[in-house]
């Protein structure tokens, strides 16, 4: 059994041999190490790990990419023992991914008013939104095995480098155990560990590679490549009078709605369709149970088409070949 | 504030930007002398280490416990397949951890529409309040 | 002020269901009218577009669906019509046997393309038109049904099981070129 | 408002006409009247009374005529919206608050490949890098280059003169980030990144954020 072991861990495949044992005690004694010695794992140590390997080809990681930046990506600040932590990787992937969203956001709606593009972007890159990359996209684990596991396991010592390692928040209570010290500031909670873990790994491929372009390509393909409806975002407190606002400033004729189609007035369910027109142009068009819905629907419409204009061409400033489109004279104040 | 924003999260399409495939871990357990897992251990000895090169998004790993053999497959969507694998010759044991490979991890299900959609129809819902008056139904 | 008069132009067309269609030029696409399966691997790009330069193309002018902003097609797969937008999910009802999970697959037997005003048919578009491109998601299994089958007035009741094989692909790409 | 037209919607469009309209003939000049319609010139000033028009831009165009040398310099409008701010005339006029944004994030990201091209990874997140880009310093490059007086937007309150609590420092920053915002979008990256480089990131400049920061503490 032994030989088999041997001849699959030479390879550069991602194989561990464990020998499991079943113990019923976990222990959470060991307490958080002072960071004081970084240290950087070596490229030979963590191509050990099988998850590590598994997770940078699962990710199409280049190859510049070391195992040892991606250990360091997963290290959060609060884990124990003396790696090199993520905090410098996470500033700059949250630095990227800010940019990089804003920009492909404002390219692409330029009218989009401030409150709504502030939402869609923190939709995009929110601690939530990354937790579920990470989690639910990635496949990133958490390593939770209590170290009295992992020894008695025979675990190796490289086979958590993979995991996401950091401090969480509620720690298994033992019985019999008071914890006397109070709870640390560095203890964070599995989704912000998740957000750390994703921006840093974003972070990391710019260190490695050195390429804006690489790096904002992956994050046009893993962050803002997810389905965003933006037109649901919209609230309006006062549709009619909001349009009637942006056409004065934008130099347009006054809105009037004007009923185009009727059905069913005199039965108990009718129902209206309304257009606003801005002299002989029509702004939008909705449908409603009264004429007052429908009015406001439809003008609810106009909004919605003036803010979620898409200009034709879709390249963005940082792009070699951009063309510069309209740029927004900001939001309708009322 | 006369727009209220509500905040939404982005839905996360599989092969939309990028490919990422589902099956992160495969176990494999086998018996070390157990003749049900003669099969399993014949391809540890022989075709492991070509499987897990040529699949290296996947990580493996190899339990020894008595008992049937068993292999088991560990999704992105944090499900788990097993497949007892007892008495199965070398190319089945392969046929099976293929299947574990190709599959997302979603419970099997059936499958009513030929086209899974979350996107809003294109051509838009027929409306018979928008066609030509002369032969629109009046009530 | 292009989304005004977009949008009023819409309206009017609405109701005048405007179809283009053009003769079928290059008859050497309908002896292939399969979809041909990608060596390359996921976000890979490639590079062989084999065109048969004896035949003169006149290409149908598309600007109109250009303008649009989404677009959906009718794919053909097998000549089994499947009607995707960008992001669906299609499945097939069986394995297909020499993809991979993970894959990229080229569609060349289009019938349909269209917007919410317009539609471009043809019997099978020029794909020199259009890149519409799916990826292997899965490949797996309906979940195993037992029919039992019985004959009249006979007591043996026989138990047919049926686990059929559906590979499902993703519409990763969908645009005119 | 609503006219019941039971005919199609293609005969409404032909049919819509404009009905009578309120002309406004009398602008009021002097002392404020509730229900009278002030003349916009009257009102339209910025804190160092200077009137809302093209002219005021002009020391912002010099300064950016040097950078784009012989392309296209940006138009006369965008830079009078980069140098309003949402606190002018009630928002009434083109302002800079979406373009700050942008701005802001690119400043931001550039100057933490600035940080790591200096002094690595660990660098990031300490006080010098988050100083580079704090308000007080982008309000004093905009002093330092003497473009402050072209500058519209509204004092919170007439009688705070310390700049950092009567506003001033923060609006003088929005424009600085409206200005990279605005070059982004109008010219592309490249230009915009040749003016990080070479105004604000640049250590023989005196004028430069870096040592702005360096003398400011």
């Amino acid at each position: 059994m032994q030989s088999i072991i041997k001849s699959s861990s030479s390879s550069s495949s991602s194989v561990t041999f464990i020998r499991i044992r079943q113990f019923s005690t976990s222990s959470t004694l060991f307490n958080n190490l002072s960071n004081s010695n970084k240290t950087i794992v070596s490229e030979e140590d963590a191509s050990k790990s099988a998850p590590l390997v598994a997770l940078h080809k699962r990710l199409n990681l280049p190859n510049d990419y070391k195992l040892g930046t991606l250990t360091r990506a997963l290290t959060c600040r609060s884990s124990r023992g003396n790696l090199a932590n993520n905090y410098g990787l996470n500033i700059l992937g949250k630095n990227f991914l800010s940019y990089y969203v804003n920009e492909y956001l404002l390219s692409k709606y330029p009218r989009l008013p401030l409150p709504v593009l502030n939402t869609a972007v923190s939709s995009y890159i929110s601690t939530e939104s990354l937790h579920n990359v990470g989690k639910y996209s990635w496949g990133i684990e958490i390593d939770e095995t209590p170290i009295l596991n992992k020894i008695l396991n025979e675990e190796p010592k490289e086979y958590s480098l993979g995991k996401l390692r950091f401090l969480p928040i509620n720690q298994i209570e033992e019985t019999g155990i008071t914890k006397l010290t109070s709870k640390s500031k560095d203890e964070i909670n599995s989704s912000s560990a998740y957000a750390l873990g994703v921006r840093s790994i974003i972070g990391g491929l710019y260190i490695s590679t050195q390429s804006e372009d690489l790096t904002k390509k992956f994050i046009y393909d893993h962050i803002i490549s997810r389905k965003l409806d933006l037109s649901k975002m919209f609230e309006f407190e006062q549709p009619t009078r909001e349009l009637s606002r942006l056409c004065k400033r934008e130099g347009l004729t006054k809105p009037i709605a004007k009923l185009l189609v009727e059905n069913g007035r005199l039965s108990d369910k009718p129902i209206y369709v309304v257009g606003v027109f801005s002299g002989e142009e029509k702004l939008g068009e909705s449908y409603g149970s009264s004429l007052n819905e429908a009015k406001i629907r439809a003008s609810v419409n106009a909004l919605k088409n003036w803010y979620l204009y898409k200009p034709l061409n879709n390249s963005v400033p940082s792009d070699k070949d951009y063309k510069p489109s309209i740029i927004d004279h900001g939001i309708v104040i009322v | 504030m006369p727009i209220k924003p509500i905040p939404l999260l982005p839905k996360f399409q599989n092969g939309l930007g990028s490919f990422i495939l589902q099956c992160k871990k495969i176990t494999l357990q086998v018996d070390k002398a157990g003749g049900s897992s003669e099969g399993l251990r014949q391809f540890l000895k022989l075709r492991l280490n070509n499987y897990a090169i040529s699949n290296p998004k996947i990580e493996f790993r190899i339990v020894e416990k008595h008992g049937h053999p068993i292999i088991k497959g560990h999704y992105i969507n944090g499900r788990e397949k097993a497949i007892c694998i007892r008495n199965l010759n070398v190319d089945n044991v392969e046929n099976k951890l293929n299947l574990l490979k190709e599959s997302s991890g979603e419970q099997l299900r059936k499958r009513t529409n030929k086209v899974e959609s979350i996107n809003q129809s294109i051509r838009g819902i027929w409306s018979p309040l928008h066609v030509d008056p002369s032969i629109r139904h009046k009530i | 002020m292009h989304f005004f008069i977009r949008s009023l132009a819409r309206i009017q067309l609405r109701n005048t269901s405007r179809v283009f269609t053009s003769p079928i030029t290059n008859y050497s696409l309908l002896a292939n009218r399969t979809f041909s399966i990608s060596s390359t691997k996921y976000n890979q790009t490639i590079t062989n577009t084999t065109q048969d330069s004896k035949i003169l193309k006149q290409l149908p002018d598309l600007t109109p669906l250009k303008l649009e902003d989404d677009l959906y097609a009718v794919i053909k797969v097998h000549s089994n019509p499947f009607l995707v937008t960008e992001g669906d999910k299609v499945i097939l009802p069986y394995n297909l046997k020499h993809a991979q999970v993970g894959d990229v697959l080229n569609f060349n037997d289009v019938a349909v393309i269209g917007s919410r005003n317009y539609t471009f048919t043809d019997d099978s578009i020029d794909p020199s038109l259009y890149t519409i491109k799916a990826v292997v998601l899965e490949k797996t299994k309906l979940p195993m049904r037992i029919r039992e089958i019985t004959k009249r007035r006979q007591r043996k009741v026989r138990h047919a099981i049926s686990k059929p094989h559906r590979t499902i692909l993703r519409i990763t790409e969908l645009k005119l070129k | 408002m609503f006219q019941s037209i039971r005919s199609s919607i293609h005969s409404q469009l032909s049919t819509i006409r404009i009905t009578s309209y309120r002309n406004i003939g009398y602008l009021h000049r002097g002392e404020r009247i509730r229900g009278l319609i002030r003349d916009e010139s009257e009102y339209l000033l910025n804190p160092n009374g200077l009137k809302y028009n093209l002219e005021s831009i002009l020391p912002l165009k010099q300064y950016l005529s040097t950078l784009l040398e012989n392309k296209s310099q940006i138009n006369d409008e965008l830079l009078l919206q980069i140098s309003t701010h949402k606190s002018f005339a009630h928002g009434s006029k083109p302002f800079n608050e979406k373009l700050a944004i942008y701005g802001g994030h690119f400043l931001k990201y550039k100057t933490s490949l600035f940080a790591i091209q200096t002094g690595g990874i660990d660098s990031l997140g300490s006080k010098t890098s988050k100083d580079l880009i704090s308000r007080k310093v982008l309000a004093e490059f905009i002093r330092k280059n003497e473009l402050n007086q072209g500058i519209y937007w509204k004092k919170r309150d007439q009688l705070l003169t310390d700049s950092s609590i009567n506003g001033e420092d923060s609006v003088f920053a929005t424009v600085l980030e409206a200005l990279i915002g605005g070059l982004l979008l109008n010219k592309g990256k490249l230009i915009t990144e040749k003016f990080i480089n070479e105004r604000l990131l640049n250590e023989t400049d005196p004028n430069s954020l870096i040592n702005i920061a360096k003398n400011i503490k």
